[in-house]
């Protein structure tokens, strides 16, 4: 029954998109992709997502912009980046040499930055699709964002759609009641994928000075203590819409990332695994390669939305 | 630049909070260069989740040292692992200090703080070895923060101590003796490392003395290696006053190019 | 500076209720109170919510009820329990004994479960308040509850306060986009307080089985990972609104519980922590007693909601 | 029940995945009795969270032992406890065993599977000390998994080892050697412990036999206490068929009263 590793099917195919194997990289948390050259081969992965994009360049929030938890890390570093320009003329060129697929992360103080940020990426080459950060809670006040409501999610979704020549990848917020109801609105605006999740509305509180850990006052809990509630979360979705699903929160191992793909992601993004290993990554391919060798399944595809609930 | 998973801890030594280790590593000490840091991992498990940033106190290739105090959980669980015990490090990272060329003859003065001497030894012993005329200040709250003294000595690098309750040494701030000395004396430039007031008031007696100093700046890591944006410090740059990622830039940066918060 | 511990003033004010100290245990997590005599001194507490309560003796879900995951526990306990008659007779008169403020955690499957259940313990003694439990997310299907919107927050809330002798402290669930508007809703419905947070609606996958780990699929995650995104949502509610706050999620330690007062908690409970170490709520109240005596800290309750925000 | 924060690891040895420790816990083990288990903490950090549960192997006025297999983290972290190290238990919980009375010349049979076996040595301890004739079916996969085969020899207690393999002893499972040995003797009484479809089997065969036996059951477990009712198994009970929290109320229970899934 075991298989070699080498003659597992890692293959992918979100019907938009097809990628090498179910294995991105999330954004924020692999930066332009470029710093991990040093630690592993970036063409073993599906893809990299990278940090969230501006049209601008942006300073971010002042620091601290980083608290660890109990298995978890808060961050908010406010999306502090190089904009658009430089990204196409100092990183693109490099990256889209890597060999694996790249997605920008695509952000916006509002609809028509986004859409702009779109058009501009639109007229680079290299692209393989937009992730619509429609979910950071560490830009504006107390998380407020895109997608903690249907109607914005929708219209920002639509705009964006129709600006983009590109896939869209609308990235979801947990910070909802209903996360079925907000992936909807953007499988209505006519999203090719939704990516969930972003991370956790948290803070964390210095008794000593009685003042918040991080300058923001709030920030975004991401990493293992998180993963139940966004393996729950992937799994409504998954379950209730037809709209393929990107899973991310908390992966840290092959074992992790196939339990997203059985609760029905499609594929799967690592995020602040790669802070812990920078080759993350590429061992949470190897592992799931490995697990499906060792079982004889001889195609990852196979392994999505398996799960088989009483 | 490497992940050394196989890491093995030497020998240990310890002066209550304060410990030093020797770590067989010998891809991260060949590289490594003063001022530049490591990554380590303190537990195998989720908590505590991140790697742990500590200066390279020492380096050679075979490996590299650390020195460190207790500030927290990680620390404490690093400060338990045992002769023989599996490290994983992630390093060396970051930029050095800068050593003056030609360095022959030339006076420097390395200030440490606390646990913030750990670069200072492995500067020291690099800038004796280039020629340059080192000087250590070495300040703490009492005798107890500055356990590390005897390595100087033995190393034939001049120490001088401090103490801010006088039980060794200077007493009073490092800072205040620094400038003391700076009244009489004139070094071609000062290293330093430690907690930021005493950087902060270093940077200005520094300034106001018209040397050139570079200091060693912390913050809390996300990854190390310029990929979170989480370590930044506000640094005059090219373009403006920006946050800048310490861990790629930095942590070494000279003084005028600090803003302090 | 420094204080003597005894000399350090714990007790604590709701306004509607007086306790001796901050710290309460959390309902579902300490039992009837009763299986915790072995371990510390009940007197020691500030007070005990039981079990939640519903009318009727109740089975519960299937197992496997309890998965650990990084830093945290999901349950999906069902709320098994006695019911309120053998409550009133076999529990509550030695409860009433322990010397420390009785809280009943009230469920119900319906509004008029919820206010039969206030009604017969209405008729009993030794009880200082109800904790309505409106956000179990293990009894309904995919953590259902009336916690999860402001209507039926509102109704219940007003229809159980209008048939209890008691104080009502509405405890909410965290699974919603504003934590705000639902605390909001029990004070317009005349609630004495709040408790958040319940947990939060999660889920564990077995890979080798590709089945839930939890029988009952989804369970509800507690413990120090979710500590962060319960202290925001404590924080947000008691500075926004009026009510009284009791805080919870994950406290394991006297620092933990002081981290909820400086965010605005009037008191706290003690959950998971206690199946750690079964003294962990007594505990806590020695850590904060000595934090506070160390500090010169000379009331626990001058500590309350003194974060210091930008 | 008391919480022994400074228990002691006095003695540990392993075979493979399968440890043994001896602890220093005078206040567990002077109480503890056959069949009861202790909640040992296995980190002092949030991951793992829980304590472990693990049944008491044996037991005198200075403490207890353990004997365990590696399963996953919680376990592997234990099994790496060195001699010296602090234990936090919490115990004895549950209740244990029935011993029959008077047990003096009394057949009784032990069935372990695996690390099953643990707390079956206590158990035959005692019941040797009151003067039963305690007959053990060890069984396992293969010869690796019955380790203390020794342990039972030296205490003169009659044992009979199973591998599904046939590396050791009987050929098979030890269910079927137990149904062999059943049809030409009868033992007053079997206790059992180990996987659950070992003890699903052997309760039926020794209801067949109309033999009564006493299982100890596993399930996870939140508190040990009572208090969560995480660990519950459907147990006939007085008022209908109930979910029974097995840490109180068990982890024995008599084969009659409990509905296998
Ligand atoms: C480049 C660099 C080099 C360093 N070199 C050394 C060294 O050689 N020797 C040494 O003893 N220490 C050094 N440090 C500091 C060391 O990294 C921290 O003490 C350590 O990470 C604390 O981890 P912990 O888990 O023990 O404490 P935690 O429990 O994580 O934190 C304890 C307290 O320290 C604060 N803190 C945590 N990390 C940092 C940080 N990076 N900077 C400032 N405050 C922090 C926390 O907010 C908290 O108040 C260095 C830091 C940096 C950034
Ligand atoms: C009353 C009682 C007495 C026990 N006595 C012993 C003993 O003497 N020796 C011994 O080796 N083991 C014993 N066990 C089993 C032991 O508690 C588990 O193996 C251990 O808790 C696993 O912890 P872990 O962190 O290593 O594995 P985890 O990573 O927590 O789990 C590994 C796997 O085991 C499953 N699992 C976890 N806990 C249990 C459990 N309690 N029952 C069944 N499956 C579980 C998990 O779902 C997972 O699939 C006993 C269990 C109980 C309830
Ligand atoms: C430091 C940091 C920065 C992040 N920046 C972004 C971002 O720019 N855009 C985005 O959509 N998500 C961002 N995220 C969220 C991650 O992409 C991911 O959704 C989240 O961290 C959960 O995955 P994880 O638990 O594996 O980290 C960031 C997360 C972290 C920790
Ligand atoms: C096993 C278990 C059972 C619980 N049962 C109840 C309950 O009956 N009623 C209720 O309001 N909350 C219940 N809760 C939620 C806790 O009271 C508390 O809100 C939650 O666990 C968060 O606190 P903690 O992280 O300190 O555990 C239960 C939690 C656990 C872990
Ligand atoms: S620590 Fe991550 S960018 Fe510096
Ligand atoms: S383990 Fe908590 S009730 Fe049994």
């Amino acid at each position: 029954m075991a298989l070699t590793a080498g003659s597992v099917d890692l293959t992918t195919d979100l019907g938009f998109l097809k990628l090498r194997n179910p294995v991105l990289t999330a954004s924020g948390t692999f930066g332009y992709g470029l710093e991990f050259g040093p630690y592993l081969d970036l063409a073993r992965l599906g893809g990299i997502v990278v940090k969230g994009l501006y049209y601008r360049p942006r300073g971010g929030n002042p620091p601290p912009r980083l608290v660890e938890t109990p298995s978890g890390l808060i961050n908010a570093i406010g999306l502090q980046g190089v904009g658009v320009e430089a990204f196409a003329a100092k990183v693109l060129p490099e990256l889209r040499r890597a060999g694996t697929a790249v997605v920008v992360n695509v952000c916006g103080a509002d609809d028509d930055e986004y859409a702009a940020v779109v058009e501009f990426l639109d007229r680079q080459e290299g692209i393989a699709a937009y992730e619509l950060n429609i979910s950071c809670p560490n830009v504006k006040k107390e998380g407020a964002c895109p997608a903690l409501a249907p109607r914005p999610t929708y219209d920002l979704v639509k705009r964006v759609k129709a600006a983009s020549r590109r896939p869209i990848i609308t990235k979801l917020s947990p910070n909802v009641t209903s996360i079925v109801e907000i992936a909807q609105a953007a499988a209505e605006a006519g999203t090719d994928a939704v990516a969930l999740v972003n991370t956790f509305l948290a803070m964390a509180v210095d008794l000593e000075t009685r003042r918040p850990k991080l300058g923001n006052v709030y920030g975004g809990l991401s990493g293992p203590a998180i993963k139940p509630i966004a393996l729950r979360m992937v799994h409504q979705v998954a379950s209730r819409l037809d709209v393929p699903v990107i899973g991310m929160g908390g992966i840290m191992t092959g074992v992790d990332a196939l339990e997203f793909l059985v609760a029905g992601a499609a594929a799967v993004e690592v995020g602040t695994a790669s802070f812990v290993d920078p080759d993350a990554a590429a061992r949470v391919v190897d592992e799931i390669e490995a697990w499906c060798a060792a079982r004889g399944v001889a195609a990852v595809r196979d392994l999505v939305g398996t799960l088989r609930t009483p | 630049m490497a992940i050394e998973r196989d890491a093995r801890l030497r020998e240990a030594q310890s002066w209550g909070d304060f410990h030093r280790f020797v770590i067989d590593a010998p891809a991260v000490g060949r590289e490594a260069r003063p001022g530049q840091f490591v990554m380590v991992r303190v537990s195998d498990g989720t908590a505590p989740l991140l790697r742990r940033p500590l200066g390279i106190h020492d380096a050679d290739g075979n490996g590299f040292e650390l020195f460190f105090k207790v500030a927290g959980r990680g620390t404490e669980i690093l400060s338990q692992k045992k002769v023989g015990d599996r490290l994983d490090v992630l390093g060396p990272l970051g930029r050095g200090f800068t050593i003056p060329a030609p360095a022959e003859g030339t006076a420097v003065w390395l200030v440490g703080g606390g646990r913030g001497i750990a670069p200072l030894f492995f500067l020291a012993r690099r800038l004796a070895e280039a020629k340059a005329r080192p000087v250590v200040f070495y300040g703490g709250r009492t005798s107890a923060d500055i356990p590390i003294r005897g390595r100087f000595e033995r190393a034939g690098i001049e120490l001088i101590c401090s103490t801010d309750d006088g039980s060794f040494g200077f007493a009073g701030l490092v800072t205040a003796l620094v400038s003391r000395e700076l009244d009489k004396s004139r070094p071609a430039i000062v290293y330093a490392c430690g907690p930021d007031p005493m950087m902060k008031a270093l940077a200005a007696i520094t300034a106001r003395h018209g040397v050139p100093a570079e200091f060693s700046l912390e913050s809390v890591m996300g990854c190390g290696i310029g990929a979170c944006w989480g370590c930044v410090h506000r640094i005059r740059g090219a373009g403006g006053d920006d946050w800048v990622k310490i861990c790629e830039e930095g942590p070494v940066f000279p003084g005028e190019r600090i803003l302090w918060p």
